[in-house]
């Protein structure tokens, strides 16, 4: 058993309708959040952040499946996850 | 405080731990600064706290004591004989001892010796021979022509308990025959 | 002892001279240097003591644990003088005024807090009754050897400290109050550098019968808003910033910001060190204490503090009586160290309680002629009246001092 | 910025001096949640640290009142501190330096005091940030800068210290255990006592590069992983295993310091009250 998913499942159940939020300029690119994501939405930018990161951003928040996994494992307080508004209309 | 000269009176009291002689010195003191007197007290002792020899110096003056170390002291009262040994040539003026302790005395000075039997008496009276302090004090307070009841309230002040026998170990002191002028 | 033919002038330079004369109601004792100690911090409205019991200091922790419960206030009796300090420390940070005594080898273990106290501007006060050493030398004998210690009282430079030193109970009760006023005032912590003949000497001792009438107390201000300090100033009078009020203060022991932030910036390092060296610096007027007997027609002058003043003090004047013209300065505040008190061009005679010389060298380099300095320094016993006579005499008369057993004169 | 970030902590000193993949950041994350969860505000928590890795890290990012002690003395200045505000909760964010070698002494004497404040011990199992000596976490024969033949010295466990030294709560987790971490925080803050919370977390640079091997955060916290579990990836056993959870509760069981201390002044007044009369 590992706590990191190499391969990532597609997405089931309530997916679409979480908001990922990444703070990408406090981002030290440690992939935590990549690594733990049961699904496929992080990717890391091409680009460095202004602290010299290669930071992570949101690719895929329409797989999210808000399990706040990345959440709770994020050691720079950059990720937030959380209900869309219009989700919220919806249910 | 002035530089003005000042009589300032040394007392040298020592023995051994355990025989009451920073609370003779504190009572002594006490009462003169009841009377509007400045004092100073040093007490120094061995390590141990009994059995050792202790050590108090006072210095009475009417104004702020300078140094507080007796050099020449006027009254010294010897409890042990390694006090009287060791701090005899610190005094030049009466010496006040106790002949059950101090059996050698120097055959110097006669005049100056008084012997004061208090460990003796605190036996005969009141069959203990911690109250051997206080007669000290009395027969001291007569000596030294001190202000007997100033004494008396200050020893009631500086002791918790036991204040009728020490009020008559210090009589007995102070009522000693030998020390009353003819 | 002596009698002395013209008068003598004599000066003491103390704010507790007019606290004395207005403050006459009280109560007329026969008591320790450590019990003054202990009275007057809690006149100075000390409510925290936080130690390790140590003679000749400890009985101030006894009295202390006795005290400050009935005036509602905290004792704790630390595992070691680390923590006793630091509890202090955060016992100030908190609000409440706090003090702990130590000796030498406790003292020692204090400087960490010390520094801390130092750079985040904690005001407290440390009690240190010197006792002979080296190490732990002898309980029960006096000594004068941290002198330099009490300056340099914590590693990595930068600072200037408060230290002063009582030679009587009496003064020790008033010192007291005056170094909680100081460390209010200046935002540090000050050193109460005393000695074991002044800690365990009995002594007649006036204690004023009301505390809460005692009006030259400075009270506790708390800084209730940021930032840590303004960078830069010299405004002594931003109170201590107090944890628990929701300002968000953060004390750091590194380097910081205004707002306390640690950081490693050379412009921060010299605003911080700027600040915590000139706040005393530039007010050495409100700091410096001292006593002086006849200096100004002196041809020889002689040094002391604490204890040790009390017996070179008689020996001035004995030395006077003998026909020498001999002065007498004795120091109170020892550290922001009062060089304008060694202007006079004289041979000054530095008695002190050590052999290495710690004192003197500071004499040497505030008076105008260094090499005109002697020393006379003696270990675990006070001077007497005659060595220090005989010394000044030699001085005035032969510009030596003579052999005497005991003494060292030789400073390198 | 997560939404507890912004609530309680300063947008100043985010991004932490953390290296990347520090296991600090999550742990102190999870210290928000729990305080969240307990609803209490920024004034109500006092926020003290030492120095080092746990000490620099964490020092003023907490928006309350914070301090930053000396090397091991935060527990010395929070006793004195606690006597002047008892009302407040202490959450006193320590390394393996601060908890378990140079401040152990202050740690063991808070604890039998009952000393209201939550020590979070974040243990790296090294001296990381002075470059990676061993401490007495390390665990015994792994590599580090100063046992580059291996860690000889036994260690030691400082929960077993602090609950021989009556301690009224212990508790032990990993950088793994975010969902255990938050409740037992919550379990420490709730006890008006000696709270320890022992959290062992990953260091890349310095214990990850000397003593597994290699900088590789996913690696490194995988190793926490696998001794949380007791079992490797691929099913064979970890070299050990830390038994973590709950070690000893006995909450509000004892009075606390400062209260004994207050109780005793109250007693002491009386007393005198009752003299005058």
């Amino acid at each position: 058993m590992a706590l990191f998913k190499a391969e990532k499942k597609a997405p089931k159940g309530p997916a679409g309708r979480w908001d990922v939020v990444i703070g990408e300029d406090m981002c030290k690119a440690c992939g935590f959040c990549l690594s733990v994501c049961p699904v496929d939405v992080f990717a890391y930018r091409k680009a460095p952040n202004k602290i010299g990161w290669f930071p992570m951003y949101t690719a895929h928040e329409e797989n999210c499946i808000g399990c706040m996994l990345c959440y709770q494992i994020c050691p720079d307080f950059c990720i937030d996850v959380s209900v869309k508004s219009t989700a919220v209309a919806t249910v | 405080m002035t530089a003005a000269a000042k009589p300032r009176t040394e007392i040298l009291i020592s023995g051994f731990g355990g025989q009451g002689v920073i609370r003779m010195g504190q009572i002594l003191g006490l009462a003169a600064i009841k009377q509007g007197h400045r004092v100073t007290m040093l007490k120094s002792h061995g390590t141990e706290t009994r059995g050792g020899y202790v050590r108090a110096q006072l210095v009475i003056s009417p104004d702020y004591v300078d140094s507080p170390v007796v050099e020449n002291a006027d009254v010294f009262v010897a409890f042990s004989a390694p006090a009287y040994k060791k701090f005899f040539d610190h005094c030049r003026g009466k010496i006040l001892y106790d002949p059950e302790m101090v059996e050698d005395v120097r055959a110097e000075g006669p005049e100056r010796h008084v012997a004061v039997p208090a460990t003796q008496l605190a036996k005969e009276r009141f069959n203990n021979v911690l109250f051997a302090n206080m007669i000290m004090l009395g027969a001291l307070t007569r000596l030294s022509g001190l202000d007997y009841e100033a004494m008396k309230k200050a020893m009631l002040e500086v002791i918790p308990r036991f204040h009728e026998q020490n009020l008559a170990a210090l009589d007995v002191g102070y009522t000693l025959p030998a020390l009353i002028p003819a | 002892m002596s009698t002395l033919a013209p008068a003598v002038s004599e000066q003491l330079v103390a704010p507790w001279v007019e606290w004395a004369r207005r403050y006459t109601r009280g109560r007329r004792l026969l008591e320790a240097g450590t019990y003054a100690l202990t009275e007057g911090a809690i006149a100075a409205g000390c409510r925290v003591f936080a130690g390790y019991p140590i003679t000749p200091a400890t009985d101030i922790a006894e009295y202390m644990s006795k005290r400050l419960p009935q005036v509602g206030g905290y004792y704790v009796q630390c595992e070691d003088e680390l923590a006793g300090m630091h509890a202090c420390a955060g016992a100030s940070l908190g609000g409440l005024k706090a003090m702990t005594a130590t000796s030498g080898p406790g003292y020692t273990l204090m400087h960490d807090a010390y520094g801390w106290s130092i750079t985040n501007e904690i005001p407290l006060v440390v009690v240190d009754a010197m006792r002979v050493g080296p190490i732990s030398g002898i309980t029960g004998a006096p000594g004068q050897g941290e002198f330099y210690i009490a300056r340099y009282a914590s590693h990595g430079g930068n600072f200037e400290t408060i230290v002063l030193s009582p030679s009587s109970v009496q003064e020790a009760f008033w010192l007291t109050i005056d170094a909680f006023n100081l460390a209010e005032r200046f935002r540090t912590p000050v050193t109460i550098l005393t000695d074991q003949v002044i800690s365990d000497m009995w002594e007649d001792l006036f204690i004023p019968e009301d505390y809460d009438a005692l009006d030259f107390v400075v009270p506790r201000k708390n800084n209730l808003m940021m930032p840590f300090y303004p960078v830069g100033s010299a405004d002594l009078d931003v109170p201590p910033n107090v944890i628990g009020h929701g300002t968000g203060v953060c004390v750091s022991a590194y380097t910081h910001t205004e707002e306390g932030y640690d950081i490693e910036e050379m412009e921060a390092q010299w605003a911080q060190t700027y600040r915590l060296i000139n706040k005393i610096r530039h007010h050495r007027d409100q700091l410096t204490r001292y006593e002086t007997v006849g200096v100004e027609d002196a041809d020889v002058i002689a040094v002391a503090y604490g204890a040790n003043a009390r017996t070179v003090k008689t020996g001035v004047l004995e030395a006077r009586r003998r026909g020498v013209r001999a002065g007498f300065v004795r120091l109170i505040t020892l550290w922001p160290f009062p060089d304008e008190l060694f202007e006079r061009d004289v041979p000054y005679v530095v008695c002190e309680l050590n052999y290495d010389g710690q004192l003197v060298r500071e004499v040497m380099r505030s008076a105008p002629d260094g090499k005109k300095v002697r020393f006379m320094g003696k270990s675990a016993e006070l001077h007497t009246v005659a060595e220090v006579a005989a010394g000044l005499e030699g001085v005035a008369r032969t510009g030596r001092i003579p052999e005497l057993p005991y003494i060292w004169t030789e400073v390198r | 910025m997560n939404r507890l970030a912004k609530k309680y902590l300063r947008p100043s000193q985010i991004p932490t001096k953390a290296c990347h993949g520090c296991g600090i950041g999550m742990i102190e994350n999870w210290l928000l949640q729990a305080i969240d969860e307990m609803g209490l505000k920024q004034d109500d928590v006092i926020f003290g640290t030492g120095i080092g890795c746990v000490g620099r890290q964490t020092f003023a990012t907490w928006g309350g009142d914070n301090f930053g002690a000396t090397h091991g003395r935060a527990l010395a200045v929070a006793t004195g501190l606690k006597l002047a505000q008892p009302d407040k909760k202490y959450l006193i964010v320590v390394g393996d330096g601060d908890a378990a070698s140079i401040g152990t002494s202050h740690l063991i004497h808070a604890a039998r005091r009952n000393l209201g404040v939550t020590v979070i011990c974040e243990d790296n199992m090294g001296y990381e940030s002075t470059g990676g000596q061993f401490s007495p976490t390390t665990p015994a024969g792994y590599v580090t800068n100063s046992s580059p033949y291996g860690m000889v010295e036994p260690g030691f466990d400082p929960c077993d210290v602090v609950k021989a030294a009556g301690a009224t709560f212990v508790a032990e987790t990993t950088a793994t255990q975010w969902h255990q971490t938050v409740k037992i925080v919550k379990k420490a803050l709730a006890n008006d006592g000696f709270s320890f919370v022992h959290v062992r977390f990953p260091c890349n640079e310095n214990f990850g590069a000397y003593a597994l091997g290699t900088r590789d955060t996913l690696k490194n916290l995988e190793w926490i992983y696998e001794h949380t579990q007791g079992r490797k990836a691929d099913g064979t056993d970890a070299d050990f295993t830390w038994e973590t959870g709950i070690k000893h509760d006995a909450s509000n069981s004892r009075p606390e310091f400062s209260r004994l201390m207050r109780d005793m002044n109250a007693r002491v007044k009386a007393d005198m009250k009752a003299k005058q009369k």
